[in-house]
């Protein structure tokens, strides 16, 4: 059981447990925060696999890649949140859970 | 001389039709102009397409679609025929049509359709391969669907939906066959000898299922029994368009089709090889007389002669499926034939319909006096369905006939005689009482200044076509007739 | 290295276990201080892997930016902690949870016993070797950096292109509004952010500096100075909030438009899409941290504040409310 | 030396993880907030800890970035609006 | 093992107490308050000896001075933001536990 | 002339130009939609240079910054990436001429406009980067790119279904490109490039590529909304701004598709796919019934166009089992086609709604009932545009289904012939019904003036989109430059 196993091994965890998070729960914050998590497990997948040896030092690609990862999934977590919060605002839900029908005509 | 010949005559009446679309329904004269502009244009250069084709200087477009196929429209003489029955009729069809369509709303909408569904014909005749036909053909389809539900009355609708389902599901049909046809055969430009006699015989089996499937998606479009359901049903629409579905769009359409399919890309000699002639002729005999005894029992006027042309219209497939240069002439003969006579019928009925407000056949008592010019052409038409010497239905049937018998199938001869009686019998007493039976109705006297029976624009075009009717028999043997034409293009088919 | 596998170990299972205890958090403020927490370990994590630069931007958001980020739009979701009518009965989704918890762990282990088959069979180099080679003419001394900048700088330009775009979008949605209650800030708050911001603003400068030949640079730099504004914000700093039009405008575009314009100007003499000329690539690159940096700061923090600033096109709405968070 | 600072940073990991159950007990919000608080400066120790183990002093840049922001997050939680009081109160034990 | 390592540990293993402290006081203390302050203290003290003891190790002035500001700043922003948050506390109407 | 042609990188220019030009929207909202006009005016002429470029010279792959390409990330203008930017360019010129008329620069709706051109900009700026791409997570970045602006832009209209919807659609993409991005970092973590050519010459049929790829597919699959995974598609392309709709169902959903296409082709060829191919078969023909017969029940014109979106998806997914190695060609080129043929088609269409909703104040299907005038040229057109849906000839529908067919019937996966014909059919069906309720013969009071950039651009596309297969043979033959399929596109086969 090498560290970067582990690793890769807890990223694919925490990436399904945010996948199950956000296939389930209905409050958006959740879904929200488990798609940061999924995010998480996946970007310590591409650091952990990017390990190569004991040297300690990481592949500087992935590296690179998994900031601009994280920054792309930031964008998406503040432009999630102003779109939850706008929402809220307009139906008081904390859900998707919009009537489908009562759709603007 | 130029090949630009060939995408003209689409344009011609395309590029109105689009145009029209988009005009709003106030400007009568822009549209008017554009219709009969691109319908004499067309005819024009339907002409100069004639003179060229008689000296045997065919013309051909290629315009390359995917890596492995090509949009071809070439003219050769049977596309010349149709072309030119639908360049003129569609001629005749405008004028009357805008007379028809005077004061209906909507007449952007119908004359730019109607303009597409003229092209999609124009194409479907001048389509050098089975791609460009079937092409051409779906195009038709959608073109005409518009035109069938115009009236937007629900019974239209239905009856579009009905006439959707059936073109449309044999348009479907159409395509998988040909596109199997095309995997298994290559390109499959049109030419005498047809193009699959030399597959691998291992492929006969194939073939043959890809021929019924041709033959039956085609039978939609030409009314074979059982797939005549849409026809009679798609009655509903306007008279003009009646009349261009039953003489020359769809109909014929699906008639061509056929000839094409046997002709140019099975070959006779090898059709007949298969065996597959057989079940049409008894097919198409079979449609002749269900549909004149359907035809029998009709009181809507229209519908009689829907029936009527589900029947007629078969006379083309016995003659093309007889497989002897004779049937071939009656057959081919009949296209025009047939065309020119049913479409007179239909201005007539239309006439009636827009004049004086009459459906049913019941209502035609002593209508002859009322209008005299219509019902004298509406008898010459008539009487030509039924074969009386020596109007054009006489011809087609002559020629059927000695067909048949050079074939060796007398039965055919039965069936021809058969249908004559059924055809008199329909159609003779309606003459009765649009002559001889008294009036029973106060009919609405002319409006029109002169006291004509109805406006030119819809008592000229019929009084064409009857005349072209006598013509066409009186004259058959002149050159230039159908006849001549078609006894040409038989000798090119049949070797001399 | 026993002690240091036992300790990848615990912090692995404190994820885990933090992960799924968040997620199933019945209360959704308990679930952002746990996700706080969360990116606190990741951090660690990322330093246990060796990736500095990926820990130096986690602990930027996840301490700074993400906590504001969160607690404020939950704050602004109110009392969010109900499900509107919904508790009563369980949602197709929900009574699918333990089918789809299967579902998707059973894939997830298969996937890692893979992992385990097949990590052993091919160790690639990693391109490590790469880098190194060529760092001596990326124009920086860093690998990340340099990947960051020159190599990959083309996802880069587009990730501040997606930063900008997040700003734009966010704009679009709503309209600022005020982040925290009007009325007493206390001196001590007011003495921390005295403190605070100076040191802010010289770390952030330290980081980006640094980012030339160790982990650090614009990213990381800009988060710092976000939160140094938002910082700023939360104690009643209020910056100029009138005159916010085009200015403010073009400090969120500067980085994004900078990076474009080296890419056209680079495209014009070179046709390569962003080869810097060898002698200038040190300076390009140190120009595009430096308004990349600027610009990361303004966009996080005006994302955390949360829509456009009242201006006269949109309506007049609370325009007196959204003067203290209409700005960044 | 090396093992004495992981051998540290390891306990103080644990420490953390222990201390996650007041964040899951709460009973307030601010509890929970203040629990956060302390992990960010037992974070900050960890971290210290392993930048010396490795000798890497990037590692410590992540700490002080650690020791300065995690205080943002703190007065957001202070001063953000609309944060209904009662629910603070609100006990919503164990999880579901 | 040389003397400063021996500081070093003997410092670290200080921190440690404090820091067990700490968490324990965090765990068992009867109220927010309380928590605060077992808190603040605890760590905060646990930081500064793990500093020291870091900074005994250092062979660099840098180093020292990096390490102290770390450590003033956790100070400075513990020591507001324990204040703000017992502050808001209050304001929330939470009353300190009595025995 | 020639030289300054071949000279620039016009492919690279197409990415920076959209980009830039939304950032000026940004700066000066005032002057905006002009920015919007005059860049959906350049690209186009980018395009054709582009295209002209491309044909004049041999290299069609760069990299940005000219480094190595384990390291440096690949730009390519091969036949799709071309085909993909010029098909975006026309659509999105007509798109931007139509959004000029839908959000007027006056009026209470002018915030509205002054956000959807840098958000419209933005997306187009991220297709094109997305289409030349030849970089696993670059590709992930534009897709992201893409993405984020589609949320923005459905969001647009501010209502709670629209934000909704929108909301929606941002988890399911978040989903989707994290499964994507999940795939990408196992295959860097083996083979430590991300690169699609490199990558496609070393992998090995290894379990875990494999693993690997089902992630990258399912993650794409859903962002391009294939049954059963389509259930956010309706409401978000129905509940956004007509344009917008018309951009998300033209274009977006296609993003996803190319990757696709990308990664099945090129990356993952050596790779066993059979499984998977039958089963994104399998899921692309209930997704073309499925997808019909719901349009066919929809009461509102845009839902029932969204889901004939999700029908003519299943469609394009029908080219990977039907892409055997003596079908491939035949099969990829129908989807490249179908591609091309759906966006022309589908945009005129939501175009056309959107217009007819702004007329009759409606898209209530019924609504159109004895819809004259103005309407009724708005439903001709629509039926135009419609006639690729349906596979009409000479639409590039109709040759996008015979080149399927052709492929079912040599692969011998016949079974995919009823598939595609009762889909055929069905498409007719639901198109019919619209144009039966427009037909319907009643009276109706006269209706508001339509400005024409809502009227003309759709007609232009619609006209565009029918005609498409007689046009279809230079894109095609362009697309197949640099292709990863090379036979003969109508095989024949024997007995």
């Amino acid at each position: 059981m090498s560290p970067a196993l582990l690793y890769t091994g807890s990223g694919i965890i925490l990436f399904s447990i945010g996948l199950h998070a956000l296939l389930v729960h209905r409050h958006l914050l959740r879904k929200i925060l488990a798609a940061n998590i999924m995010g998480s497990g996946v970007f310590m997948v591409f650091i952990a696999m990017g390990v190569h040896g004991d040297s300690g030092v990481a592949d500087p690609v992935p590296q690179a890649m998994v900031l601009t990862g994280i920054v792309v999934s930031l964008c998406f977590t503040a432009v999630a949140i102003v779109l939850a919060v706008r929402l809220n605002k307009l139906t008081g839900c904390t859900t998707l859970a919009v009537d489908e029908e009562s759709s603007i005509d | 001389m130029s090949d630009l010949i060939l995408p003209a005559i689409l344009l011609s009446s395309l590029l109105p039709g689009l145009i029209i679309f988009t005009l709003p329904e106030e400007s009568v004269r822009l549209r008017t102009t554009l219709n009969l502009g691109g319908a004499v244009v067309k005819l024009l250069l339907v002409a100069l397409l004639f003179f060229h084709v008689a000296k045997r200087e065919y013309t051909e477009l290629r315009l390359p679609l995917l890596p492995d196929m090509e949009l071809v429209l070439r003219a050769d003489a049977l596309s010349l025929l149709f072309l030119i029955l639908s360049a003129f009729l569609w001629f005749l069809t405008t004028i009357y049509a805008i007379g028809y369509l005077e004061d209906s709303p909507n007449r952007s909408r119908f004359f730019g359709f109607f303009s597409l569904c003229v092209s999609a014909t124009t194409g479907i005749a001048l389509a050098g391969d089975m791609v460009t036909f079937v092409i051409f053909y779906e195009a038709l389809t959608i073109s005409t669907y518009p035109l069938v539900i115009h009236r937007g009355t629900p019974a239209a609708l239905h009856a579009g939906r009905i006439y959707l389902a059936y073109t449309l599901g044999g348009g479907v049909v159409l395509f998988i066959a040909t596109v199997w046809l095309r995997a298994i055969a290559g390109p499959l430009d049109f030419s005498p000898d047809g193009v699959v006699a030399s597959l691998d015989p291992a492929l006969h089996g194939s073939l043959t299922i890809i021929f019924a499937l041709l033959i039956l998606s085609l039978g939609v479009k030409a009314a074979l029994v059982p797939l005549h359901i849409w026809l009679p049903s798609a009655m509903i629409a306007p008279a003009p368009v009646s009349a261009l579905l039953h003489a020359v769009a769809v109909v014929k359409a699906g008639a061509f089709g056929i000839i094409r399919v046997i002709h140019d890309i099975f070959g006779i000699g090898f059709s007949a090889e298969l065996n597959l002639l057989f079940p049409l002729a008894l097919m198409a005999a079979f449609t002749i007389i269900y549909g004149s005894i359907r035809a029998l029992s009709q009181n809507d006027l229209k519908r009689r002669l829907a029936f009527s042309t589900v029947s007629q219209v078969s006379y083309i497939l016995l003659g093309v499926a007889m497989a002897t240069p004779l049937a071939t002439i009656g057959g081919l003969v009949h296209l025009v034939h047939q065309g020119v006579m049913k479409i007179t019928l239909f201005f007539c009925a239309g006439n009636l319909a827009e004049t004086l407000g009459i459906h049913k056949i019941d209502e035609m008592d002593g209508v002859g006096r009322r209008m005299p010019w219509t019902m004298a052409a509406f008898t010459v038409a008539a009487l030509g369905m039924i074969g009386l010497p020596p109007l054009a239905g006489f011809i087609s049937k002559w020629y059927l006939g000695l067909g048949g018998l050079a074939a060796g199938q007398p039965w055919v001869i039965i069936v021809l005689i058969g249908s004559t009686l059924l055809n008199a019998s329909y159609f003779l007493p309606v003459l009765h009482r649009i002559w001889f039976v008294p009036s029973r109705q106060d009919w609405p006297s002319s409006t029109l200044r002169d006291g004509r029976e109805t406006t030119w624009a819809l008592l000229i075009p019929p009084l064409i076509t009857a005349m072209l009717v006598v013509m066409l028999g009186v004259l058959a043997h002149s050159v230039g007739s159908a006849l001549y034409w078609v006894e040409l293009i038989a000798t090119r088919e049949y070797g001399p | 290295m026993e002690l240091a596998l036992i300790f990848d170990l615990i912090l692995l299972i404190t994820l885990i276990a933090l992960a799924w205890l968040l997620l199933a958090s019945s209360d959704i403020f308990r679930a952002v201080v746990l996700f706080i927490a969360f990116g606190l370990l990741l951090a660690l994590a990322w330093v246990r892997l060796g990736a500095p630069d990926v820990a130096l931007a986690e602990a930027a958001i996840g301490a700074g930016i993400t906590g504001a980020l969160l607690l404020v739009g939950l704050g602004r979701l109110g009392s969010a902690e109900h499900y509107r009518g919904t508790r009563t009965r369980l949602t197709f989704l929900q009574r699918l949870s333990a089918p789809v918890l299967i579902g998707v762990m059973i894939p997830s282990i298969s996937l890692i016993l893979l992992l385990e088959l097949s990590l052993h069979a091919s160790a690639t180099p990693g391109q490590q070797g790469l880098v190194n080679v060529l760092l001596d003419v990326s124009g920086t001394n860093h690998g990340v950096t340099a990947v960051l900048m020159n190599f990959r700088a083309w996802d880069t330009l587009l990730e501040k292109g997606v930063l900008l775009l997040a700003l734009i979008s966010i704009w679009s949605l709503d309209q600022a509004r005020p982040l925290f209650r009007q009325n007493d800030i206390s001196p001590q708050l007011t003495g921390l952010a005295r403190l605070l911001l100076p040191i802010m603003i010289i770390v952030a400068g330290f980081v980006l500096w640094q980012g030339d030949h160790a982990p650090g640079g614009a990213f990381q730099s800009g988060a710092i100075l976000s939160a140094g504004i938002l910082l700023a914000i939360l104690v009643g700093y209020t910056l100029p909030t009138r005159r916010q039009g085009l200015s403010l405008r073009l400090l969120l575009a500067v980085g994004f438009s900078v990076f474009l314009l080296v890419a056209a100007a680079t495209l014009l003499s070179s046709d390569y899409l962003l080869k810097y000329p060898d002698s200038l690539a040190g300076s390009l690159i140190l120009l595009l941290e430096l308004v990349a940096t600027a610009s990361i700061a303004a966009l996080l923090a005006a994302a955390v504040v949360g829509g456009h600033p009242p201006d006269d096109l949109s309506k007049p709405v609370d325009r007196s409310s959204a003067v203290n968070g209409g700005q960044t | 030396m090396t093992e004495l600072y992981l051998g540290l940073a390891l306990i103080l990991l644990l420490t953390i993880a222990i201390g996650l159950v007041r964040i899951l007990r709460g009973p307030t919000a601010t509890d929970r907030m203040l629990a956060a608080q302390l992990f960010g400066t037992t974070a900050v120790a960890i971290l210290l800890l392993l930048g010396q183990a490795a000798g890497n002093s990037a590692i410590w840049d992540v700490a002080l970035i650690f020791a300065l922001l995690t205080a943002v997050a703190a007065v957001t939680f202070v001063r953000r609006k609309d944060i209904d009081s009662t629910t603070e109160t609100e006990e919503h034990d164990g999880t579901d | 093992m040389a003397l400063t390592d021996l500081i070093t540990a003997f410092l670290l293993l200080g921190s440690l107490g404090f820091f067990l402290a700490g968490t324990l006081g965090l765990l068992r203390f009867p109220d927010l308050y309380c928590r605060l302050h077992a808190l603040t203290k605890a760590d905060n003290l646990g930081l500064g000896l793990v500093v020291l003891a870091l900074m005994i190790q250092s062979d660099s002035w840098q180093v020292v001075i990096r390490l102290l500001l770390i450590w003033l700043l956790v100070l400075v922003a513990g020591a507001t933001v324990a204040h703000l948050i017992a502050r808001k506390a209050q304001q929330d109407g939470h009353q300190p536990w009595r025995r | 002339m020639t030289e300054l042609i071949v000279q620039q990188q016009w492919f690279l220019w197409m990415t920076l130009l959209p980009l830039g030009a939304a950032v000026a929207a940004f700066l000066a909202p005032r002057q905006a939609h002009w920015i919007g006009l005059v860049t959906a005016l350049l690209l186009p002429l980018c395009a054709l240079a582009a295209i002209a470029a491309a044909t004049l010279s041999e290299t069609q792959t760069i990299t940005a910054g000219n480094w190595p390409t384990p390291l440096g990330i690949a730009l390519r203008s091969d036949g799709l990436a071309l085909v993909m930017l010029a098909v975006t360019a026309l659509v999105g010129f007509i798109i931007s001429c139509y959004a000029l008329g839908y959000f007027p620069v006056r009026g209470h709706h002018q915030s509205r406009a002054r956000y959807f051109w840098p958000l419209w900009l933005f997306l187009w700026g991220g297709c094109n980067a997305l289409f030349i791409s030849g970089d696993l997570f670059n590709l992930y970045v534009t897709l992201e790119l893409v993405t984020l602006a589609s949320v923005a832009l459905i969001a647009l209209e501010g209502g709670k279904a629209a934000l909704a919807a929108a909301l929606r659609y941002l988890f399911i993409s978040l989903l989707g490109s994290l499964a994507y991005l999940l795939g990408v970092g196992i295959l860097y973590g083996t083979y430590a490039t991300v690169d699609i050519i490199l990558l496609g010459d070393m992998l090995a049929a290894t379990r875990l590529n494999h693993a690997a790829m089902s992630l990258m597919i399912a993650g794409l699959v859903l962002k391009s909304a294939l049954f059963p995974l389509h259930f956010w598609l309706p409401q978000a392309h129905t509940m956004a701004p007509a344009p917008v709709s018309a951009v998300l169902s033209a274009l977006v959903v296609k993003c996803a598709y190319v990757i696709l296409l990308r990664l099945w082709f090129e990356v993952f060829p050596a790779l066993d796919t059979i499984a998977i191919g039958h089963l994104l078969g399998l899921l692309g023909s209930i997704a073309i019934i499925w997808g019909s017969l719901m349009a066919l029940r929809q009461e509102r014109l845009k839902l029932l166009i969204a889901y004939s979106t999700v029908a003519q998806i299943g469609y394009l997914f029908l080219v990977f089992p039907l892409a055997h190695t003596e079908t491939m060609a035949s099969a990829w080129i129908g989807g490249v086609l179908l591609m091309m043929a759906h966006a022309c088609g589908k945009a005129a269409m939501f175009m056309v709604a959107g217009t007819i909703h702004h007329t009759a104040g409606s898209d209530r299907i019924s609504r159109l009932a004895g819809a004259g005038g103005p309407i009724g040229v708005l439903v001709v057109v629509f039926t135009l545009a419609a006639g690729t849906i349906i596979g009409l000839p000479p639409s590039g529908g109709f040759f996008a289904k015979w080149l399927f067919i052709n492929a079912a019937l040599v692969s011998g996966q016949w079974w995919y012939l009823p598939i595609i014909l009762s889909g055929t059919l069905l498409a007719a069906a639901y198109i019919a019904r619209v144009l039966g309720w427009a037909f319907l013969d009643v009276k109706r009071s006269s209706y508001p003036v339509i400005p024409w950039m809502m009227k003309w651009p759709p007609l232009v596309l619609s006209i565009i989109a029918l005609l498409f297969g007689l046009i279809a043979y230079e894109p095609v033959q362009l697309a197949l430059s640099g292709a990863p399929v090379s036979s003969p596109v109508l095989v024949e086969f024997g007995p």
